[in-house]
């Protein structure tokens, strides 16, 4: 391979492999914002709290950050019902869920990352594995493990969730209730029940996507910020409300991010990745695989 | 002015695949009453959606009061005298019931108007269509707290501010016990004193039956009759579609 | 109130508040003012689109920070008199919010919401790698060391500026709330799609309404170099803007003028005292659970607990 | 305070005053000393704000243990600037009118020294700055002093040593890489190492700057590599600076020198998290323990120090910002007792005019406030296993190269061959 199809292979891989994280990230939002419409803003703080939870098993333990956050994620599945019951009773039940719901995630947002500065001060902290610093060559690809493992993670978690969405009864109850309320109530299910359980899923892929982030880079309370742009982002992009579209969102935003930084200027790449966003909003609005 | 005040040519609308209304011509006359029926899912929203600009239809023509308003927007149509009720009540719920009356009074009616009401006309205009529909004891009320009946006599009442030539009563009946649709039918029928045509849509026969002098029926987005109310309900195609076997 | 009586008493007000720099030397509450002011503007501009229209912007910050940014350029180019920096600040503001909003207005809500989101972060990586106006390494704009009108300091024509700003944002504000056009912007907040069909332009409306309500968050922006003389990106898009001019009016109320006003006031102040007091995390978490308790418990915030009241006492 | 003790504060409060009243000529040289700053104790820069304070504190009380200054007890009135800069005129402005202390000093980094700097300028008060760079160069202001050892033209004297190093490579370097984050201080090294790169006549082939939250740097290092640079000069802050070290690992960045500007190797907490990773890159210290005997008292400093980083969990090394932090209250202590006042012009003269014996050695001001002598070094890391702090208390982990009268070695070349 000579450098420049070098330099071009790698760029997709590195593309492609950021986007599986940023899948990963985003994967969440597509349940609550895309099929649930709960603007859930504070999506990137409950990643943190998972990113954390990893860290303390991982410092103290020495457990592998990754496999901690998929043990534990019943707990965010129930730390996210909790919460949806929260947010029915406060807003959706009074018909306030657009502005006070979003105020309210907002709330939360603070709260989560003023308590992590309690617990665990500002500094940056990173997870130790025994692949972080391992690099698996191929020719002249280079695959890092750090984002590797992450990757292939983040696609059984994905592609899993899209196969029990469209396979199961409750994935169709999930799909249907964004739509139609009314008619699940016809049919027996109680939609606020789906939803409730959806949203608690969502919260779950957070605890894992968490762990993934302390893998790949160190982590300060207040970087949740910086994630809420990228993982509306990627779920508007894709096309809401569809899994598929968020993963190839994922992927979009992640070769454009790699490309960016090889050929032009790193310095460039959120301006591309968000006006590619504003793009879409202003002449596909529903995104690249919008319903 | 001669010709027909509303005139729907060859309107068609698809969803995805799914043929929603194909190639349906739709006339009514100045101050006539005209009664559309169909089963559920015939299109009759969908034909009053694209008559009002919620929607844009993909073929044919819609002429309004001798002009072509196919392509412009909804609240355009609505300036022009076009006017209509929602089927669910979408009442502005922060607002008091006075002052739902005073935004179509303000965009719709004086736009179109010569000489534009003041302020103070426009609360007197308003509160004199609330004493028409019986709401006048509840202006000051929020119109997010009314009944189901008044929600409805409060939709009809915010049609009838905005000054129009026709309007589109979409469903302004369903649910409602017996003495409460005749309140509504009273209302719709004193709308003809006015020279205000209207569109009623309905699934109370008595009433569509007591109310039009003409009755058009949709089934599966076709329109399969048109005509004297009493000779379309006696066609046996009309008959097994709309009531059944 | 009618709207002229309305500005006469908003810019008496003013005056009265622009007087006392004659009474106390002690800057540090002008200082604090200036900041509490600022956020006064910010969160009435934000109820504009946000409470009156119901329309989310996320990107307040960005629009200050093109207020402050086009200052800097003013000031790079040929160090502009500040109220011309107030002027084109304002007006270049109002032109971003012009486009922004005719891209994206036709969308559903949350949509306008990320394209707001969408717009900081594409505004911060241009202004990271405009060297004109310092990049990332961030501008001096020093303050002119001939204070005009006689002041004492620089910082009290900066507050002086900041109370008229203020006083125009309210009077625009209550003038917008008590027209036609407010109206018409309630209607769409309700219900968009009945709204239209009663002859609301509602397009045209939103775009209005955008425009003047970014306008106003970059005025708030106009002055921000001079108070600090040292602007850079993070700082200028700093995300508390965006926060608290959405925190603001709900805590207040967003139904009228008033409930920004009081919203920022008090929660501007709390901050203000918080942070020459406990000094810690403690700040952040203050907005937080201030947030999360009124939208639970207080939905319509402090002027809603007044009206409630105000009605029970008539019934 | 609770309703309780009202009665017996107000009693406390009469007493103090009649005592006071009493006094009032002896009492006044025995009122406390107040010393008034912003510090950064939450925010991005929160954990370099609480090391500096601690060091400040120590100082506070060695000083009061000694008897204060002038007779006078030392008091900080010290709030928390968020590190963000907007709150920086009203902290100050609330110090100097409302609290009225008698000094002021700066928080931490250059975001926000400048914005109180039209308040010092106004009220013409000695500022003495810690960590900021290059602000005075627009400002011009003579009471300006300014702790960090960058030398007199801190662009240009920050980046010297590690194009000094490279200068002395054999064969000469050809081409060099500049990249850093988008940030205040990444962009100010880069502006200086350009200089450098034209007065060596190297030949520029990569010249860019990456936004510092960006998640993988490995594009990034791939597109120098694909330049083949023989030097790449990274100026950075500690989360890029990680993953940028990271990545270059990860992509086997070939160059035969790498690193120069890196924030974060400094303290403990990356040196640790890196651990080998920083084996073979250059990188500019304040201190390494193979030149210890050259910071004769830094010694008395650390012990104290690091006691008390360790309890209150900040960086528990300190060899980098809080010996500095120390410092600039030394050389504040020194030139109160000088000029006997608080006379802000005599201060500002005497700092000028003098040199100051502190914990980091000898300190003296050119007129624009920085260092008269730039004093950074240039070192190298090498030798690093595992991931353990104490390590680094060991000598011969770090290098250096520069500047002449500290260097410990010379540059060990190509970096790829010594990053294992």
């Amino acid at each position: 391979m000579d450098s420049t199809t070098a330099l071009f292979a790698n760029a997709i891989v590195a593309g492609l492999l950021l986007g599986g994280f940023y899948a990963a990230m985003s994967v969440g939002v597509s349940i609550s914002f895309g099929m649930l419409d709960v603007v859930n803003i504070a999506h990137p703080a409950f990643i943190l709290l998972g990113s954390y939870i990893a860290y303390t098993m991982n410092d103290r333990l020495g457990l592998d950050p990754i496999a901690v956050s998929v043990v534990l994620s019943p707990l965010f599945f129930v730390l996210g019902a909790g919460l949806y019951r929260v947010y029915y009773l406060c807003f959706e039940q009074r018909g306030q869920e657009s502005l006070r719901g979003l105020a309210f995630f907002f709330g939360i947002l603070f709260i989560t990352e003023v308590m992590l500065v309690l617990v665990f001060g500002v500094d940056y902290r990173m997870s130790k594995t025994a692949y972080a610093d391992t690099t698996w060559r191929l020719d002249a690809l280079d695959f890092p493990m750090r984002l590797v493992v992450p990757f292939l993670v983040s696609m059984l978690m994905v592609v899993g969730l899209q196969l029990f969405l469209s396979h199961t009864f409750f994935g169709r109850a999930v799909l249907a209730v964004a739509q139609d309320p009314l008619a699940l109530r016809l049919m027996g299910v109680n939609p606020i029940r789906v939803k409730e359980r959806a949203f608690a899923l969502s919260i779950a892929t957070a605890g894992v996507a968490g762990a993934f982030l302390i893998v790949i880079q160190p982590v300060q309370p207040a970087i949740g910020r910086e994630y809420i742009g990228l993982v509306f982002a990627v779920c508007v992009l894709g096309g809401m409300g569809s899994i598929w579209g968020t993963l190839l969102g994922a992927f979009v935003l992640g070769l454009a991010e790699s490309f960016t930084s090889t050929f032009f200027g790193p310095s460039w790449a959120p301006a591309v990745s968000f006006g590619l966003l504003l793009a879409t909003l202003a002449f596909r609005p529903a995104g690249l695989l919008g319903r | 002015m001669a010709g027909p005040l509303l005139e729907v040519r060859g309107v068609t609308k698809n969803f995805g695949g799914f043929n929603a209304l194909e190639d349906i011509d739709f006339e009514v006359q100045p101050g006539e009453r005209v009664g559309l029926i169909g089963p559920n899912g015939s299109g009759k929203s969908t034909l009053v959606n694209c008559i009002c600009g919620s929607l844009r239809n993909d073929a044919g023509s819609i002429r309004f009061d001798g002009q072509e308003i196919g392509t412009q927007p909804a609240h355009r149509r609505i300036r022009l005298g076009l006017a209509r009720s929602f089927q669910i009540p979408r009442p502005f719920a922060s607002m008091s019931v006075l002052d739902n009356l005073r935004v179509p009074l303000l965009y719709a009616a004086n736009a179109r108007a010569q000489k534009k009401l003041s302020h103070g006309e426009v609360a007197a205009e308003a509160l004199r269509i609330l004493e028409q529909v019986g709401l006048a004891g509840k202006a000051r009320d929020t119109s997010g707290g009314l009944t189901q009946v008044d929600m409805r006599k409060l939709e009809l009442a915010r049609a009838m501010a905005s000054k129009p030539k026709l309007l589109i009563s979409d469903e302004a009946m369903a649910g409602l016990s017996a003495s409460e649709v005749d309140e509504i039918l009273a209302l719709l029928c004193g709308l003809k004193g006015l020279g205000v045509a209207v569109v009623m849509i309905e699934h109370v026969m008595r009433a569509v039956m007591k109310f039009s002098e003409r009755l058009a029926v949709l089934v599966a987005g076709r329109k399969i009759a048109d005509g004297d109310p009493q000779a379309v309900a006696g066609i046996p195609e009309v008959v097994k579609a709309y009531l059944g076997e | 109130m009618t709207n002229r009586v309305f500005a006469a008493v908003a810019f008496a007000v003013a005056i009265a508040f622009a007087a006392v720099t004659q009474l106390i030397s002690n800057e540090y509450y002008f200082t604090a003012a200036y900041t509490v002011l600022q956020f006064v503007i910010l969160a009435t501009a934000w109820n504009i689109l946000g409470g009156y229209t119901g329309y989310v912007n996320f990107g307040s910050a960005a629009f200050f920070a093109i207020g402050a940014y086009s200052s800097v350029v003013l000031y790079n180019a040929f160090k502009a008199p500040l109220p011309v920096m107030i002027v084109a600040g304002t007006l270049i503001a109002g032109l971003a919010g012009l486009g922004l909003g005719y891209l994206t207005l036709r969308l559903r809500g949350v949509f306008f919401a990320i394209a707001s989101l969408a717009l900081a972060v594409v505004l911060y990586t241009f202004v990271v790698n405009w060297d004109y106006v310092g990049g990332a390494r961030g501008a001096y704009v020093l303050q002119p060391s001939e204070v005009p009108f006689g002041l004492p300091r620089y910082v009290h024509l900066l507050y002086i500026a900041m109370v008229l700003m203020s006083a125009l944002a309210l009077i625009v504000a209550r003038t917008i709330e008590t027209s036609t056009l407010g109206r018409g912007l309630a209607a769409i907040r309700d219900d968009e799609l009945a709204a239209e069909c009663s002859g609301v332009p509602t397009l045209r409306l939103k775009i209005v309404s955008a425009s003047v309500s970014c306008a106003l968050m970059g005025m708030a922006g106009t002055t921000f170099p001079y108070f600090l003389s040292y602007v850079e990106p993070s700082s200028a898009f700093n995300l508390s803007y965006a926060v608290n001019s959405i925190a603001m009016p709900l805590i207040g109320g967003m139904m009228s003028w008033v409930g920004p006003l009081i919203g920022a006031v008090l929660l501007g102040s709390v901050q203000q005292l918080v942070q020459v007091t406990i000094s810690s995390a403690w700040n952040l978490l203050i907005v937080g659970v201030l947030l999360v308790a009124f939208v639970t418990l207080a939905p319509n915030g402090i002027m809603g607990w007044i009206d409630l009241w105000r009605r029970r006492g008539r019934g | 305070m609770s309703i309780k003790y009202l009665p017996c504060f107000i009693g406390r409060m009469l007493g103090a005053l009649l005592v006071s009243l009493v006094l009032s000529g002896a009492a006044l040289a025995q009122q406390p000393l107040r010393i008034g700053f912003g510090m950064s104790q939450t925010g991005a820069l929160a954990g370099n704000g609480k090391a500096a304070l601690i060091s400040m504190e120590i100082w506070r009380d060695d000083v009061n243990a000694r008897g204060g200054i002038l007779g006078r007890k030392v008091e900080f009135v010290q709030y928390d600037d968020q590190t963000n800069p907007s709150t920086v005129p009203g902290l100050y402005t609330k110090l100097l009118d409302v609290d009225k202390v008698d000094l002021v000093v700066s928080g931490y980094g250059t975001a926000v020294i400048a914005p109180a700097m039209p308040l010092m300028m106004q009220r013409k008060l000695v500022f003495m700055s810690l960590f900021g760079l290059n602000v005075n160069s627009k400002f011009k202001y003579d009471r300006y002093f300014q702790i960090m050892p960058a030398g007199p033209d801190p662009a240009v004297d920050w980046t010297r040593g590690f194009f000094e190093a490279a200068a002395t490579l054999n064969p000469k370097p050809q081409s060099v890489a500049l990249v850093g984050a988008d940030a205040e201080y990444p962009h100010l090294a880069l502006e200086g190492a350009r200089e450098h790169v034209k007065r060596l006549g190297l030949k520029l082939v990569y010249d860019k700057t990456y936004p510092p939250n960006t998640v993988d740097y490995s594009p990034i290092v791939r597109a120098i590599q694909a330049t083949n640079p023989d030097l790449v000069y990274l100026a950075s802050y500690p989360p890029d600076s990680a993953g940028m070290v990271r990545a270059a690992s990860e992509v086997g960045l070939k160059t035969r020198m790498f690193g120069g500007g890196l924030v974060g190797p400094q303290f403990a907490a990356l040196k640790t998290q890196l651990g080998p990773l920083l084996n073979g890159i250059i990188n500019y210290e304040a201190y390494a323990p193979d030149v210890g005997a050259k910071f004769p008292f830094l010694d008395q400093f650390l012990a104290k120090y690091q006691a008390r980083a360790a309890k209150e969990g900040v960086d528990p090394l300190g060899f980098y910002l809080p010996p500095y932090a120390y410092a600039m209250m030394q050389v504040l202590e020194q030139a109160i007792k000088g000029t006997g006042g608080l006379d802000q012009g005599k201060l500002a003269e005497y700092m000028h005019k003098n040199s100051f014996d502190t914990f980091v050695g000898k300190v003296s001001f050119a007129s624009n406030g920085e260092w008269a002598q730039p004093r950074m070094m240039t070192v190298q890391y090498g030798g690093i296993a595992g991931n353990d702090v104490a390590q680094w208390k060991k000598s011969g982990l770090i290098t250096v190269l520069y500047p002449n009268e500290y260097k410990t070695g010379t540059v060990r070349a190509p970096y790829h061959e010594n990053r294992k």
